[in-house]
């Protein structure tokens, strides 16, 4: 096996003195998509903000791409935006849909009319196109849902975490943005896939971590 | 009751006039409170984030501390800052003492306090994922603070208007700093002062119209930055 | 640029807009004048930040001399107090002297509204009331600490007896804005004398000295007491120079 | 300088010796100053809810409107109440000028903007879905106003301090009504442009700190208040 | 047929000129279950807010058993707290979950220890017994949908409202949600069910209708 884009030692993770994560020993292979699964309340978005480099865990070390992560400035920065997190309740900024998918290309200095192909191209890619200018927090749940996701594809990242992408999709919306998932690993973007759409994870992932109550289920 | 329908006729012929004493006054107040608003927000508003957005020991007594510090008299800022820069103070020897940029430190200390807290609770007020979601597109720790401050701009631009409307209503230390000198340090709030003091309410009033006026405008013009911030 | 701290009345009555552009004029020397009242104006100074200072309180400016805060006093004009009151004058004081009217109030536990600071008017008034042999201790008599202007408003507006210098009381009444009658006025006991004394140099290594000087000698010289002497607010004299100017 | 670490020494001695004279000024300035920020804010939150939890025409232009009136200089607002209750004024007949009451009416006047427009933005930058979810659980119009504020309750709180802080530091508009009358209406900040006009600066110092220290008290208290809202 | 619950007679909405729903004509019986399905956009959020008194329609008339609506006034809020609709995100207060859970019983003016126990009873029937005292927005996304569900159920509506209800719950909780949705209507209570979750809502309701572009599909 390769070296693993992501290997979590001994990370624990406490909210409040409770533990909501504590897992030994996990890695996850680059150009994957991995899904995890476990009940409410397992620890699932806990992880993936630990892998977004969102949260630091209170023990423990995570290595990505077989190095330590620095704590903060450029470099963080610089590893962060290879990293794109779809959180569970995406937040859109209140601003036109255009500029919420633009937003990640700008921080990156890209000139407005690449930005803007990009965009247009990244909503038509989940079925919104000429959405742009709306404002962005006024459409429907599942809009939004889909904008939340036309912003991390338009990045390109090396790594997609989604939280949750099917919540609030529509059947068909669903079944297209699968087929966008499953073409990503060919792209060579690495995704993990928290989903309680069982089926659906499971046909698009070459491996489920399930867990349960902050730890790896046997 | 004359002078107040009085005052507000002289307010607006004052307008028009294009009297050079008192535009002179006009331009110095508005140079000096906003000056002073913006060297207190450079200060004000990165700190109000910082304790808005973290969660450390100490943060609740800090937020007491500077709700407390609103109750800041303007005559002991002026008091202090005169304390200061007093020939024998220890910063006598910088000759600030009675100069438009004594009156713009003393204000900035007034405003100071006062924009923290308006930030730190516009910012605890806001959805906690912003930061977040801007982390995670990409942004460094400034441009996530950036973004924070433009989802809450609402309220933040209503922090600094009230900082600029603290400042440029005070008279305490604007004149405790500053002297009102004609033609030099004199305001709209310390002229307004020394016109009551010699009986002219009339005239006190026709400079208060023109400074809200002149609030407006900033006003105005803060608010199509507002609409342009996105 | 020459810091002159100076009472609210010169200030306030416009005297000191002729006069310091007419020094300005002749020397060339910025000078600032910030109205502040007698007793910031010796604060300020004693903390070194003014030059010159122009007050109303003579023991005051003694002592501020003899303290060695001040050198080279010297008069430079004087006017004079007046007791005002209601027109109607309830308690009886028109035309009498002002120990008599003082005592007369007292009696009658008139309505008497003090300035309550150290301004110069408040220390006369209280030199006045000693002279008088009156206790100030009736509920009608009250402190409204605020300036002489304000003073005259309040007492207008309580229909109360006050002590008021003539100059700030002219130009209220002028402008239309107080009911209040000059009661008592034009004694040797009331007379108001106005000096200008430099802060010292000795003390206050950052004076101007030679500026300062010129203003002292500029003020009280044959061209600034003329200018005093010709001085009108609402066609009435409200100074009288110290050096009386041949016509 | 030495004014300023002997009034903070006096300041401290001030408010342990007791003194019947000072404390006398504390409490009327408490007051009169709590009195005005709760007159103030009976009709500034209501509004500030009002218009920022609704879409109207000409929104926007009220919203400039408010925060322009922050630049309500307080000698504007003392000569206006003043102008009414004097005796020549409209309101003449009910003797108010020069009692604390129209210190209250004059200090509320310049609380109410302030507090308006900073709810509005509290209520602004607040997660809108609040209200409907109050009014789905069965709330009627003024309990789901209630959540609103309870879930900005930060903000709102910061906005009742500004609003304080602003009356109990002003001093143009309680000494132009309340005519800084010895034992009667002499709140903190006439008391201490009073001593400052009399060059006792170390006394001025000493009663601003006292303030402060007051102003602490009452800020605990609020905290507390929000601590236990929910 | 009984008299409907709700009867829908021309009714539109728009947002900022645009129709986001318009229904010549629509009924919902009592006592039953009823699904509505649709792409996103399609109104469905919309109409559930309508069907809630939360948003009145720019056209048309709503009957409410058989009767038009009050405006405003304690009449409305009266009607509203028959009423209650579980939103596609909804918000919970921040505050503890016990008083999320209790605050519509406090409302309607419930004493302290019946609302306690009636809180904790909604709690444990979405599985979250125990969960009172912690900070409601500090929940994971499954736990904060059921606490939503509990202060619905709380309630014992006559007319419960569900927008997307199975999103972000487990499979087990999804089970067993499925479950006490099944029995309301033989509590008297009518439930209108917007879900993606398309098997799941046809298992569950009696009637279909189907939205799409705001209006009924044929
Ligand atoms: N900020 C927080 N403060 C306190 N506790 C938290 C916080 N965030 C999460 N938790 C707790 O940590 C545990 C794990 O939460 P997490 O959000 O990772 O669960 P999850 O697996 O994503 O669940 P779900 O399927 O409901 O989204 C939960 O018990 C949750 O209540
Ligand atoms: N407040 C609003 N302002 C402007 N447009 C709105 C607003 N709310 C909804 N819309 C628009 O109205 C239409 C219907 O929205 P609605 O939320 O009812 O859809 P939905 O059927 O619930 O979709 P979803 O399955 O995505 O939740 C959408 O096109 C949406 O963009
Ligand atoms: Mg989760
Ligand atoms: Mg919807």
């Amino acid at each position: 096996m390769p070296e693993p884009l992501f290997s979590l030692r001994g990370v624990v993770k406490r909210f409040q003195g409770q533990e909501a994560l504590n897992i030994a020993r996990l890695d996850f292979a680059a150009g994957q998509i991995t899904a995890v699964e476990g009940p409410n309340g397992a620890g699932k978005t806990t992880l993936l903000q630990i892998l977004a480099l969102l949260l630091a865990p209170d023990q423990g070390r995570l290595l990505y791409g077989g190095q330590e992560l620095p704590h903060a400035g450029a470099q963080l920065t610089a590893r962060r935006r290879e990293i794109t997190l779809v959180a569970q309740q995406a937040y859109l900024f209140d601003a036109s849909v255009q500029r919420n998918v633009a937003y990640g290309l700008r921080l990156r200095g890209m000139r407005r009319e690449e930005r803007a192909q990009r965009a247009a191209a990244a909503l038509a890619q989940v079925g919104l196109a000429g959405f742009g200018p709306r404002r962005a927090r006024r459409l429907s749940g599942g809009e939004m849902q889909r904008v939340a996701l036309a912003r991390a594809l338009a990045l390109k990242p090396r790594v997609l975490l989604l939280d949750e992408p099917f919540a609030n999709l529509d059947t068909e919306s669903a079944a297209v943005f699968e087929r966008v998932i499953a073409g990503l690993p060919a792209e060579g973007c690495t995704v993990i896939l928290v989903s309680h759409a069982r089926e659906q994870a499971r046909r698009l992932a070459q491996r489920v971590v399930v867990l349960e109550n902050g730890r790896l289920a046997a | 009751m004359d002078f107040f329908v009085g005052g507000v006729a002289r307010g607006l012929r004052l307008l028009a006039s294009l009297d050079p004493e008192v535009y002179g006054i006009a331009w110095l107040s508005l140079r000096v409170s906003l000056s002073a608003v913006i060297l207190a927000a450079l200060a004000a508003v990165p700190l109000g984030l910082l304790i808005g957005q973290n969660e450390f020991p100490g943060k609740r007594l800090l937020v007491v501390v500077f709700n407390t510090l609103l109750a800041l008299p303007t005559v002991v800022v002026g008091l202090v800052i005169y304390g200061l820069l007093s020939h024998r103070g220890p910063l006598g020897g910088l000759e600030l003492l009675y100069t438009p940029a004594a009156m713009i430190l003393a204000q900035a200390v007034l405003a100071f306090p006062l924009i923290t807290a308006l930030v730190l609770a516009a910012v605890t007020t806001l959805d906690s994922r912003v930061a977040h979601t801007a982390l995670t597109l990409g942004a460094t720790r400034a441009q996530a603070a950036w973004a924070v401050l433009a989802e809450a701009r609402f309220a933040v631009l209503a922090a600094l208007a009230a900082g600029f409307g603290r400042v440029i209503t005070e008279v305490g230390a604007a004149i405790m700093v500053g002297g009102n000198i004609r033609h030099y340090t004199r305001t709209f709030t310390t002229a307004i002062a020394l016109e009551t003091s010699k009986g002219d309410f009339a005239q006190g009033m026709a400079l208060g119209i023109f400074l809200l006026v002149l609030a407006l405008a900033v006003n105005l013009a803060t608010h199509h930055l507002q609409m342009r911030w996105r | 640029r020459l810091v002159l701290a100076t009472t609210t009345s010169t200030a306030n009555s416009g005297l000191l807009d002729v006069l310091i552009p007419a020094f300005s004029k002749a020397s060339g020397v910025t000078v600032h004048y910030m109205p502040v009242g007698t007793g910031k104006a010796l604060a300020i100074a004693r903390a070194c930040d003014a030059d010159v200072v122009l007050v109303h309180a003579p023991d005051r400016e003694k002592r501020f001399v003899a303290q060695g805060f001040g050198v080279d006093r010297r008069p430079l004009a004087h006017n004079y107090f007046v007791l005002l009151g209601p027109p109607s004058d309830p308690a009886k004081i028109k035309g009498l002297a002002v120990a008599e009217a003082l005592r007369r109030l007292a009696q009658a536990k008139a309505p008497f509204l003090s300035r309550g600071d150290n301004s110069g008017t408040y220390i006369k008034e209280r030199a006045l009331w000693k002279a008088a042999g009156v206790k100030t201790d009736w509920p009608g008599y009250k402190e409204g600490g605020r300036g002489m202007g304000a003073i005259l408003t309040m007492a207008d507006e309580l229909k109360a007896y006050t002590l008021s210098d003539i100059g700030t009381y002219r130009k209220y009444k002028s402008v239309g804005k107080i009911g209040l009658a000059e009661l008592v006025s034009n004694q040797d006991l009331l007379k108001n004398p106005y000096s200008v004394m430099m802060v010292n140099p000795a003390r206050c290594p950052k004076v101007k000295i030679k500026q300062a000087r010129a203003l002292l000698d500029f003020l009280t010289g044959p061209q600034g007491q003329r200018i005093i002497a010709d001085f009108r607010a609402g066609g009435q004299p409200l100074f009288w120079p110290a050096t009386p100017t041949k016509p």
